[in-house]
């Protein structure tokens, strides 16, 4: 058992308790401002000695180890990561301090409240992306929504409470469902026998056994269970017609929660569809791809549209995460040969975290210092503040997609993976048309610079700390909120191969039986009825039935028990 | 020089746009900027030279220099990696070589400009981009190029941000590109489903070796050249994505030459080139290339005759000569169109340069109207416009004459002959219709300007740039030459390649493009049926010796071995060239007569025919057009799909919300808040649980 | 069971509910006259049934004649005095019919030969509490509001013949289960205490009796014995305080302990109550 | 005369009167207003259950039912004590003993 995930998890829960106790030292905001960011920083580097730890050859999950929580129903708190947990994990851990050294002037009431929130709101993130067993995970997913609804709902704006609320309800709603769906299948693993696979007939949340239970599923059932996992899932992504939540919440939050919504919460969707949706219900997962596929282009283009005619700049970069995440949801379901949009979509998730992160503390600097969003009122301030508006300008630059900066990478890759995606899933029309959705972003966001940034001068009453009415660019602790995200787009942007490639076998491990489904399903159009006589089509069922994962791989030496008692089952 | 070095051409930009970056922090450090800049563009034009010798001989292996790995998700590997091949070269000596000169006199241009590092910052990044595109192995490379030049292209174009015409230009610009790039983007897809890579150098390798062997099309084979295309268009701003090139005027005027008349815009054409066997595999694809080129040509020359802003004329001119690249490379004729990209790269950036000078010097004065005969100010500009004007003009023995007579000659060879393309034939008509319509409104412009009585108003700004002018601030007041250094002195370098870059490249073109990749893979036989659309008859090669022993003057027909043909080229040619001198000493004498000599009956012809004039001066109204069609709609949907957004799909998702808190509601009168109506219940709960439990249960 | 019983209890059920729902305090009371006739015609009824069927004519019931006539007379008191309690609109009357209650259950608590029980409850419920409950009604009591005797909330009921259905057909059911043979509970030998008693004598098993039985005379005898300790511990032979005491000392520890801490609380808690400081609500009128 | 158990007839001779005084306490407690008046009827449910639980004493003829009546009878004084002290109280603040008069949890 490896204490280093257990270190990473807990560190920032146990250090944002101090925060709550009643030490004078805290009531200084500059002192709470700095033990947060130092927590954090800490964090940021075990995070970092994990990393350096990383095995990027070994395949399966590291550092692997779990706290035994309720045996009667198989509860542990299993953890573990594979590369694609940790390059989130890093993700999470970067963005921490970025955003503690941007808060520092955004919030002047409760402010330890505020961090000891943020700082456990990193733990529950963490946890989400390190949990091995699925009930970890979920607790993890559920538990993020408080402090965020704290967050919100205290330190957002005028319109708080309702965002908070609603916020809440929405994601909580659909994560009940998903609820649903993982005990199904938890249930349903204690319905097979015993001896079928190690850890069958029993109750056990682990996310490997569940993965081999669910390779039992009848198509049918894969059907609901999938459904019940979008849910949650394609809530939190946003996916289009369930978004609405989003730009509310974007809106109100404070600064900080948006960039911690944005960077990093709305990936728990994308990042729980490729751990959960993906392995566990290949089948159903091909069948009804095209129409999440079309809700992704839909979503891609309809909210880049309203991006268009937003006024509110942070309601409009909001609203341009849902058409960016659009295109990560399309590169998830490419399912194409080669893994290139699930990698893309990773690659995405990361990058538009750095990016639309970046976006909302260049916004959230801005109204700072008018204390108004509204691109009416401004104009020109490129020449005021020409530090700011340079480091906008990049952030919007590799939120359009530019080649050499990071959006590109992930955008290319799943507009890519949707061109190869097999015509039964996803095919080059979507690509097409989700492409519009380049030329729209570049649209929207232009717009957007060149209102705000561009155009003749207009500056709104400024306010400042100490009530002066001078207009100051960036001051230094900005720059390096800012600077550390930009050197992340720019290295990301043109070194993205270590990433990829550490991407490709755990993602390949994912997305391995939906891909052999769909195969299959270009042949056979029922994948169950294929004929023993074809090599390719044998060698596929054994891919989809045996979800070719680590704990598989360990214990291949046994031969899979899958027999005619279990196919007279199905 | 080791042929490793050429890895350094793309990075030393922009190492100098980094430092440039950290000039703009401080107003001390700005005025280092433009040395920088220069530095960063010359020292790669040094590295072309010197690598150039031996590019020639390289073999497979040597032609690409890797440097790092930069995509790779299984098979879709994509490294940083360069191509080098003489096509490649000669696009780095147009590009670093024009480059150099133009930012030199960008030095004076934008001296004590409140943004002059800034706008050092994005010229070398531009010349980043543009190296790249040039250089790259592979079509992602090549598109992030293609992309970063469109992001200097905004960011140049939006340099004066504080006007809203340069910012709406800007934005213009690269969203259009973005249209023309989705099209590539979708092209690389496809390719690479195709091919299953995406590296230039296999890419071309492959289509070749298909053509070659006498190709079946499949579907992918056909859409490839068309989605690649689109980019092209986008970028090289032909019909219908050229809305943007005029408004890109707005940049400064150095940006204008560099970005939006030597290099960037000619990115279309080299790719077309670069991919000629891939286009060669759809039968359509290069007529269409050559029709969208002739089209425009034509039709952005009739815009020039009646503009009256000095670098509009200029940027239809730039369209209109684009065009005829298109249909040099349509026509088959990759020497053509890279040949006439070249001499054009001179011509136009001297053009623009100089009327930066007549802009500069009357203060941001672009009107043609508002001023004449200029000559005495600015004699040394008005001589290097005048060499510039010629050149375009294709007058004889000058560098335009030389590569417009080899695009117009192809096409015609195209079109005529026993298996003659009418398509072609008329094409080569336009475009010789478009070269009299080129000489007539160049040296209208010329003659307008600097020719006829003295006569000029002052611009209300001067081109931009606020008070921190500085020492020249003088020159508000009466129009001056342009010292020798920084700023005309490269004009003269540039006004020599004009007049002379034809003659004397001529032949090193020849053997460059011939050793190129990007040559045509095939000869071409059209058919002889003219009711059938034009299709291509491909005659395998069967030995590549026999192109390289070909005639300089008629190498694409080289692959028929047919002396017969070879003559009938060569006849064209020598035709061509009387036909198109004519025509342009035509268009001279009449732009002199009607704008220098007899400018009142010029204007009563324009009152006369207003109509016309009026649909030229307004660009046919394309502007409107897509404004109405495409712009206002789809904003429109815009706000219906917020509005939808808004009420409908958060309206279901509140109703969703509200079911709850209707069911609340109806069983709220329940809570009373009366214990004793709590009691109540409790007995008649206790009473059921009791019956359930112990009666019905029985 | 029979079914006529059955039917029986429901109609006295429903007889009852009636019976009192026009007793109830209300503010219009028609046919209140009726209340009491009916009410006795329900209990009596039931009572005649019970006596008068044939469905325990011959059974030997554990309780005498005598026994019994004690219960009818106990339980009539008892219960029309718990109706005059609930029905009665002067709080202080009410107290009063209460101490008719518990004297009533005390009477039936000798019948029951629970002594001690008896005695107990007169002097707690009897004693003490009604005692509070008589202060408490003196201290909370209010001048009349307009001359008439008593306030609008004693003389006024809320929802009474919702309630009444409600307590009665509880009380239907809860009747219809204990007159149940299926479910009525058996009497248990081995539950007796003596085998409580012993399980809990820390491993000195005290030798049980199937059923324990003593002779009063034989109590007699007991200045004879010497002191009654564990080891000699003789139930029979003890009076019913005794063994209440033993059974209280002996079974329950816990509960006596808990009882205890209960007891100190409610006494804490009934002193910070009364030093509650109440803001007024109604605060008087000026001047 | 020995102490022998009554029968289940006879207990339910007895349980009737418990259930009777039970449920009219109960209806007391629903229907009254008069807050000392619910609590007098609390007490006289407490008395049902003390008569039920001293008949099942003599049934089971042991004395846990009895032991248990003696615990009713603490909760009652404890309950008794809390109780009006929380009556004196809310009197004390509204000057009224009604029941109607308390209804801030009202939905």
């Amino acid at each position: 058992m490896d204490l280093l995930l257990l270190l990473l998890v807990l560190f920032p829960l146990v250090s944002a308790l101090p925060l709550m106790l009643p030490i004078k030292a805290f009531n200084c905001r500059h002192a709470t401002w700095s033990y947060a960011v130092l927590s954090t920083l800490i964090t940021f580097v075990i995070s970092l000695v994990a990393l350096a730890q990383f095995d990027f050859s070994a395949p399966g999950m590291q550092f692997t180890g779990a706290v035994r929580w309720i045996d009667a129903f198989g509860l542990t708190f299993g953890y573990g990561i594979d590369s694609i947990s940790l390059w989130l994990v890093l993700l999470t851990t970067f963005l921490m301090p970025v955003i503690m050294l941007g808060s520092l002037s955004a919030v002047k009431v409760r402010v330890r409240e505020f961090y000891f929130w943020l700082i456990v709101l990193e733990t529950f993130m963490l946890g989400t992306f390190v949990a091995t067993d699925i009930i970890f995970f979920y607790v993890c997913f559920e538990l993020t929504l408080v402090p965020l609804y704290i967050l919100i709902g205290v330190f957002g704006s005028d319109n708080r409470l309702r965002a908070a609320k609603i916020f809440f309800l929405y994601t909580f709603t659909g994560s009940m469902l998903t609820f649903a769906g993982v005990l199904y299948v938890a249930w349903f693993n204690t319905t097979l026998p015993v001896n079928f696979f190690p850890g069958a007939g029993a109750w056990s949340f682990d996310i490997q056994t569940l993965y081999l239970a669910a390779a039992s599923m009848s198509p049918t059932e894969q059907g609901w269970v999938l459904g019940s996992l979008l849910a949650g899932f394609a809530v939190k992504v946003p996916l289009f017609p369930v978004h609405t939540w989003l730009p509310l919440a974007h809106t109100e939050a404070p600064t900080a929660g948006s960039v911690i919504l944005a960077g990093v919460l709305l990936k728990l969707g994308t990042y729980g569809l490729l751990r959960f949706a993906l392995p566990m219900c290949p089948e159903a997962v091909v069948t009804f791809a095209p129409y999440i596929g079309v809700f992704a282009v839909l979503g891609v283009l309809v909210t880049a549209l309203i991006c268009w005619v937003q006024t509110d700049v942070k309601k409009l970069i909001a609203y341009s995460s849902v058409s960016h995440l659009g295109f990560c949801v399309l590169g998830l379901f490419a399912l194409d040969a080669g893994d290139t949009g699930a990698v893309g979509a990773v690659m995405y998730m990361i990058n538009h975290g750095l990016s639309t992160g970046a976006l909302f503390l260049c916004v959230g600097m801005i109204y700072e210092r008018f204390h108004t969003r509204d691109m009416a009122k401004m104009s020109g301030l490129g020449r005021v503040i020409p530090v700011w508006a340079s480091f906008t300008v990049f952030f919007v630059l590799a939120s359009v997609g530019l080649p050499g900066l990071n959006g590109f990478i992930g955008e290319f890759l799943t507009l890519l993976g949707a061109f190869l995606s097999p015509s039964n899933v996803l095919g080059f029309e979507y690509a097409a048309i989700a492409g519009v959705g380049m030329i729209f972003a570049a649209i929207y966001l232009l717009y957007m610079v060149g209102k705000v940034i561009f155009g003749p001068l207009k500056v709104p009453d400024v306010h400042n700390d100490d009530d002066s009415h001078d207009l100051r660019d960036l001051n230094g602790r900005e720059i390096i909120t800012l600077l550390p995200l930009a050197a992340g787009c720019l290295v990301l942007g043109l070194f993205p191969h270590g990433v990829l490639t550490s991407l490709e076998a755990p993602v390949g491990r994912l997305t391995a039986a939906a891909k052999a489904a769909a195969e299959l399903q270009t042949v056979y159009v029922d994948a169950d009825q294929t004929p023993a006589d074809d090599p390719r089509a044998a060698e596929l069922r054994l891919v989809l039935d045996d979800r070719p994962l680590p704990a598989i791989e360990n214990t291949l030496q046994q031969p899979p028990l899958k027999t005619a008692q279990q196919e007279a089952e199905r | 020089m080791p042929i490793e070095l050429i890895k350094l051409v793309p990075w030393i930009p922009l190492l100098g746009a980094a430092l440039c970056g950290v000039c703009c922090m401080k107003p001390v450090w700005r005025k280092a900027a433009g040395p920088i800049s220069v530095l960063s563009i010359f020292i790669p034009f040094l590295i072309t030279c010197g690598v150039y010798s031996a590019a020639k001989h390289l073999n497979d292996t040597q032609q690409v220099q890797t440097v790092y790995s930069w995509i790779g998700v299984g098979e879709f590997q994509v490294n940083m990696a360069y191509f080098i091949d003489p096509l490649t070269m000669v696009m780095l000596f147009v590009v670093t070589g024009i480059g150099s000169l133009i930012a030199t006199y960008a030095m004076g241009y934008m001296k004590g400009d409140r943004g002059y590092a800034r706008f050092f910052m994005g010229v070398s990044l531009f010349i980043f981009a543009m190296t790249t595109l040039v250089m790259a192995d592979n079509l992602v490379l090549l598109y992030l190029g293609w992309e970063g030049v469109g992001l200097c292209s905004y960011l140049l174009i939006g340099y004066y941000y504080d006007k809203p015409f340069a910012v709406a230009a800007a934005k213009k610009a690269f969203i259009v590109n973005r249209i023309g790039d989705l099209g590539f983007a979708l092209g690389i897809f496809l390719t690479y489903m195709t091919y299953h890579t995406v590296s230039l150098s296999v890419v071309t390798d492959m289509a070749r070796h298909a053509v070659e062997q006498g190709f079946d099309p499949t579907t992918a084979d056909l859409w490839i050249p068309f989605l690649l295309m689109l980019g092209a268009f986008g970028k090289s701003a032909q019909i219908p994505l050229h809305v943007w090139l005029p408004d890109a005027m707005a940049g400064p005027t150095p940006v204008s030459a560099l970005v939006h008349a030597a290099t960037m815009v000619t990115a279309g054409v080299y790719m077309i080139a670069r991919l000629m066997p891939v286009f060669q595999l759809s039968p359509y694809a290069l007529p269409t290339v050559a029709t969208v080129g002739g089209v425009t040509a034509l039709f952005a020359g009739t815009i020039a005759l009646c503009q009256y802003d000095l670098k509009k004329v200029f940027a239809y001119s730039t369209v209109s000569q684009l065009g005829y690249m298109f249909l040099g490379v349509g026509a088959l004729s990759t020497f053509g169109g890279i040949f006439h990209l070249f001499t054009h790269a001179f011509f136009k950036a001297l053009l623009f340069l100089t009327a930066g000078s007549v802009m500069h010097a009357l203060a941001g004065q672009l009107d043609l109207r508002a001023m004449s005969g200029l000559r005495h100010k600015m004699p040394v500009t008005c001589w290097l416009m005048f060499a510039g004007c010629l050149a375009l003009a294709g007058f004889p023995f000058t560098a335009g004459f030389f590569s417009k007579d080899t695009i117009l000659a192809e096409a015609m060879v195209r079109g005529t002959g026993e298996h003659g393309s009418t398509l072609f034939f008329w094409l080569a008509i336009m475009g010789l219709a478009t070269a009299f319509l080129t000489a007539f409104y160049t040296f209208r412009l010329w003659f307008r300007v600097f020719m006829g009585p003295e006569h000029f108003e002052m611009g209300d700004d001067d081109h931009g740039a606020d008070d921190a002018h500085g020492d020249d601030h003088g020159h508000a007041h009466e129009p001056h030459e342009m010292p020798w250094w920084p700023m005309n002195a490269p004009l003269a370098v540039l006004a020599v390649g004009a007049l002379f870059a034809g003659l004397i490249f001529s032949g090193w073109m020849t053997t460059n493009i011939e050793e190129s990749t990007a040559q045509p893979a095939v000869a071409l036989n059209i058919q002889t049926d003219p009711q059938t659309a034009p299709a291509y008859e491909i005659i395998a090669v069967s030995d590549q010796a026999d192109t390289h022993a070909a005639a300089a003057d008629s190498h694409a027909d080289a692959g028929h071995g047919d002396d017969h043909e070879a003559h009938r080229a060569h006849g064209i040619h020598v035709l061509l060239k009387w036909v198109s001198s004519f025509i342009a000493l035509l268009g001279i004498a009449l732009a002199g007569y009607f704008h220098w000599l007899n400018r009142p009956l010029t204007d009563q012809i324009a009152k006369r025919f207003s109509g016309v004039v009026e649909v030229l001066y307004n660009k046919y109204y394309v502007d409107e057009l897509y404004d109405l069609t495409i712009v206002k709609p789809l904003r429109r949907l815009g706000h219906g799909f917020y509005l939808f957004d808004q009420f409908v799909i958060n309206g279901l998702v509140m109703t969703v919300g509200y079911l709850p808190r209707l069911v609340g509601w109806s069983v709220r009168p329940t809570q009373s808040g009366q214990i004793q109506g709590y009691g109540l219940g409790m007995v008649m709960g206790m009473a059921l649980v009791a019956l359930l439990v112990f009666k019905w249960a029985f | 069971m029979e079914q006529h019983l059955e039917y029986a209890l429901y109609i006295a059920s429903v007889l009852g509910a009636i019976s009192l729902s026009l007793m109830m305090p209300r503010r219009s009371k028609p046919l209140r006259f009726l209340g009491p006739i009916l009410g006795a015609a329900a209990l009596g009824g039931l009572w005649l049934f019970l006596s008068g069927s044939d469905f325990w004519a011959d059974r030997e019931t554990g309780l005498s004649g005598a026994g019994f006539l004690y219960y009818y007379v106990f339980s009539g008191i008892s219960i029309a005095a718990a109706v005059k309690v609930i029905t009665h609109t002067r709080p202080v009357y009410a107290a009063l019919w209460f101490v008719m209650v518990v004297l009533a259950s005390a009477g039936l608590f000798i019948v029951l030969s629970a002594q001690f029980m008896a005695f107990a409850i007169i002097i707690i419920y009897g004693g003490a509490i009604l005692v509070t409950y008589v202060f408490v009604i003196m201290l909370a009591s209010q001048p009349d509001p307009d001359g008439q005797s008593g306030q609008i909330y004693d003389k006024v009921a809320r929802e009474p013949t919702m309630a009444c259905a409600a307590g009665f057909l509880l009380l239907a059911v809860l009747l219809s289960l204990s007159f149940d043979p299926q479910i009525a509970a058996q009497p248990d030998p081995d539950n007796s205490d003596i085998a409580l008693i012993g399980s809990t004598l820390g491993g000195r098993p005290i030798q049980p009796s199937a059923r324990f039985e003593y002779d009063p005379q034989s109590e007699l005898m007991v200045e004879a014995q010497p002191i009654p300790t564990p080891t000699n511990l003789d139930p029979a032979r003890l009076s019913n305080a005794e063994r209440i005491g033993l059974d209280l000392f002996r079974s329950h520890p816990l509960g006596l302990e808990l009882a205890g801490v209960i007891l100190l609380i409610s006494l804490v808690g009934a002193v910070v109550i009364a030093r509650t400081k109440v803001p007024d609500e109604h605060p008087p009128a000026p001047g | 005369m020995p102490l022998n158990a009554i029968d289940s007839l006879a207990l339910s001779h007895f349980l009737l009167t418990g259930a009777v005084l039970f449920c009219l306490g109960l209806i007391g407690f629903i229907s009254r207003r008069n807050l000392i008046i619910m609590f007098l009827c609390t007490e006289m449910m407490f008395q049902g259950v003390a008569v039920s639980l001293v008949a099942f004493s003599r049934f089971h003829l042991n004395d846990t039912g009895q032991t248990f009546v003696i615990f009713v009878l603490t909760i009652a004084a404890a309950e008794a004590a809390l109780a009006l002290g929380l009556v004196v109280l809310l009197f004390r603040r509204k000057k009224t003993l009604d029941a109607l008069a308390w209804s801030d949890l009202k939905g």
